[in-house]
């Protein structure tokens, strides 16, 4: 694993295209639970991105983060803007000084700040039908280095059964049984994409 | 989809930039940004709100002497974003502190926060009232608890009249508390509303079909049925509403909302009915207000909200008293 | 139909019940009428104003201090018949004469000049200004002359303000006149209303047809089109306008009116692009007030009124006076 | 002819009923060039009217014109209702003192006088496609001692190529041609039922 800046700016590249292809399927998973926007709702945030990196040029992958932190923070609005800005702010500190992640206990370090940020500001357990679901066991999964897409995919796949407890989809109670989350689903993308560099 | 708009993605920027340059005399626009704040600012408590757009006049009409000092306007249905929530703490705070009177909905919640921890940062006290009027959606475990939806005018209007007289923020935010937890509010929906952006409507329901306890941005309610006569929706929505309140109310305010495409006239018969039902059961309204002030785009349906007057007679005076803006 | 009722042919009679139960500290009922008046009456010459019902809050939300004395409620869509618009003036006279605001339909017309024979028969002077803001259906030998529309409530503004001061009838109808001269008001319509004792919507539109020129009960307009941006909404209604009134209008006031269903966020978005055709043209805009005034009940659409306020600093004034009303 | 009040309100209960058989038919008419509610305003009208001449049971002609006015007036508020208001206003006036109209000259004098308070109140002209465009022939008819069906009948039907210069109808300009003037046709068959008391 040789995970520099370079490979950091192009995952999320990688990201944000995917999330820009994805858009409209992700704001179709938010209909029925949601409020049918979080497809819009991350690609603002990731138009930001690129439009904020291409300004600034940051050269450290703390750098890099930040500015995804704060293009989420300040351009999505919905609940997954300070979630997953919250995440890659502690992202942020987590990699100061760091030119190189080289190692899966490294790795895991750092998407483990990520996902405590989300944790305290968003208060969810697993199993309560958010990006959690799929968090939590990436971080696990890294740590047990057999981080892979099934693991992915199969998170994912996991909150399609479930009630929500918390965001907008616990509204709807049962009927949200069936459908996939959403929040999960472009986490999943987070982290599959990032499979691609390690 | 049939608006009066140019760009759909363009519509909350347009609609500010019409809100102030109509209303230059009571309001203006933080530069570069989603805030619509007072022009005077006075020596007291700041009270910012908002939340998506979507919900006019709210609640950039409820900007001025003796209600909000501010408002942040989010897109269509999303919450606004820290950064611009710091913008209406920074520009309306004079060193007593912020309150941020927010509405109970996931993104609201965060964004708020956030925005509560950045201007900490910057040593401004801000802290957050949220409102959860909304009991269509019970309290418990298993949501994100009761949605915030109409009852939140009725906080401004309470907390406006304490700020202008001096409370300081601990004071308002503790009254804060005790007014939302005398409010309760229930919608119905006859119609859904649409997004600019999404271009249809948000949920649908068949010709002779509303539904109960549905939520400003059309979350879902908790029952579907044939229309009914405008008495049996006002005894529908009394009946739970008093149910949830247990038994010594003795006197209440009532606001009926109107969601944006219903006209005045069904709101003040749905009115009439209610006061009928109060009337019978021996409570006394002691404050009454009628029209479109928490919508939900052009949604058809209305919300009622009523809060526990008993022994509050200084709520009552807060509520009655007067207001510098646009649309109280 | 779809809508918050009970018995459609009572809906004028519990509404009215809403209004004066509701806002029962700003004004009443006269006994076994369909009259709205003021709680105080003041030492002035009385301004009664009224119509069909269904254009609320058009006018008993005007009543009040500073505005009307004074409401008559038509059934839906249909003037007030004499006596009830007698019983108005007799109500509300102290002995200065009674102005009667009339929009220009022949019902309304016919109805009210039959009040005005009754109160002289009764030695009440009763003077009726005629308000026909519309431009849309000009005036010609052809027709019953062009429509009163929203327009009317900058008379009641401006006029109510006159009264208070002290003006005594013939001036009231003196300067009436030349405000009215000054008025000028186009409607667009998305989607048409509903009568509630005819069930079903009073014109049809395709779902993206619009109509310029409809009048607030749904009379035809002059032309059928593809709905178009606002901006292009905006510029017709501009240019017609100011076509209207020859070269010399230099500093006007401008009022948006929704009709009932179309949402404050287009409203606004409409007004911004008014003000920027108005800006472009070199008009100084000194006066705006945007919202749901003169409504035909759930009639999606607005209306664009104008009043030229060049050299009329008087009449601004009157226009930004405090008044005490349910809805201005 | 020997018209006395038996007869007058053995007319107007045949022109109540009349009204009340076609009221849908009359709003009917209303709706293409109106505002659809000629059939409703003339039927709150006549209501009125058989409500009061139950309870006040007038015994001159003078008496119960002055009930149908009162009731046309205070129940109807559309254009119709001042109208017809003030034509039977009028009418009365014309009967007071007169206990039988035994002439066609007698006759012509009391619905001339219902004319000229329409024409005055209305300011409209014949040919303006109102209800004066029945009332103005069947006065001259009566004059002349050949008032009959047909006449109303042709009165009525004339105004369908009109275009309306009075009322609500003038706003549809030329879209009017085509349609019979609602008032026109509560107005034939005012005279209608008058015929059989001839
Ligand atoms: N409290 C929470 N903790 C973690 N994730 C959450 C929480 N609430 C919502 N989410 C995530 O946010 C997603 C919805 O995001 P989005 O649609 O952008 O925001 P909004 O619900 O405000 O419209 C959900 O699918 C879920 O994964
Ligand atoms: N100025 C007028 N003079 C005579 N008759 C008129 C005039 N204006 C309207 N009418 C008659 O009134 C009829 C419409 O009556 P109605 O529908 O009851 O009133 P409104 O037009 O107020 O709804 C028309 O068909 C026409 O015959
Ligand atoms: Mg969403
Ligand atoms: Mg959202
Ligand atoms: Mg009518
Ligand atoms: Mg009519």
């Amino acid at each position: 694993m040789n995970i520099t800046v370079v490979e950091v700016q192009a995952w999320l590249d990688d990201f944000a295209k995917k999330i820009e292809d994805n858009k409209d399927y992700l704001s179709l998973l938010d209909t029925p639970i949601g409020d049918g926007d979080h497809g819009n709702n991350m690609s603002r945030g990731m138009t930001e991105y690129k439009k904020s990196i291409e300004d600034k040029q940051p050269n450290t992958i703390s750098d890099t983060f930040k500015i995804l932190a704060m293009a989420l923070i300040s351009k999505v609005g919905g609940a997954s803007g300070p979630l997953y800005g919250t995440a890659f702010m502690n992202m942020t500190k987590a990699t100061v000084g760091i030119d190189v992640i080289s190692s899966y206990e490294e790795l895991s370090k750092v998407i483990e700040q990520g996902q405590i940020g989300i944790s305290t500001r968003g208060k969810a357990d697993f199993g309560d039908k958010t990006m959690l679901d799929v968090w939590i066991p990436v971080v696990s999964s890294i740590k047990d280095e057999n981080f892979n897409d099934e693991i992915i995919e199969n998170a994912k796949n996991a909150t399609k059964d479930l009630v929500a407890k918390k965001g907008r989809a616990s509204y709807v109670g049962e009927r949200a049984i069936g459908h996939i989350d959403p929040g999960a689903t472009s986490s999943s993308y987070l982290f599959e994409t990032l499979l691609n560099y390690i | 989809m049939k608006k009066i708009i140019n760009d759909p993605s363009n519509v909350v920027e347009e609609m500010l930039s019409g809100i102030v340059r109509s209303y230059g005399n009571l309001v203006e626009r933080v530069d570069d940004s989603r805030v619509i704040k007072e022009n005077k600012l006075f020596n007291q408590v700041s009270l910012v709100s908002g939340g998506g757009s979507g919900h006019e006049p709210a609640h950039a009409g409820f900007v001025g002497d003796g209600m909000l000092s501010a408002a942040v306007l989010g897109d269509v249905f999303t919450s606004p974003t820290p950064d611009q929530i710091l913008t209406a703490i920074q520009s309306t705070n004079n060193g007593q502190g912020v309150l941020l009177i927010v509405k109970n909905y996931t993104g609201d919640i965060l964004n708020f926060e956030m925005a509560k921890d950045m201007a900490e940062m910057e040593d401004i006290r801000a802290e957050i009232l949220v409102v959860d009027d909304d009991i269509a959606v019970e309290n418990s475990l298993y949501t994100a608890g009761k949605r915030g939806v109409a009852g939140t005018i009725l906080v401004h209007k309470i907390l406006g009249n304490y700020a202008r007289q001096g409370k300081n923020l601990d004071q308002l935010l503790e009254i804060g508390n005790d007014v939302v937890s005398s409010l309760r509010s229930i919608g119905i929906a006859l119609k859904g509303a649409t997004v600019p952006e999404v271009g249809k409507e948000g949920f649908d329901l068949a010709d002779d079909e509303i539904e109960y306890g549905v939520g400003i941005h059309g979350e879902p309610g908790y029952r579907k049925e044939k229309l009914q006569p405008s008495k049996v929706l006002a005894s529908e929505l009394v009946d739970k509403i008093l149910a949830s309140y247990g038994s010594e109310t003795k006197e209440v305010g009532v606001l009926v909302n109107g969601m944006g495409g219903t006209p005045l006239m069904e709101q003040f018969i749905f009115m009439n009915d209610v006061l009928d039902l109060l009337d019978q059961k021996g409570i006394k309204v002691i404050f009454t207000k009628v029209g479109n002030f928490m919508t939900s785009i052009e949604m058809q349906g209305l919300s009622l909200t009523t809060i526990d007057l008993t022994d509050k007679s200084e709520w009552l005076g807060n509520l009655e008293s007067q207001v510098t803006t646009i649309s109280w």
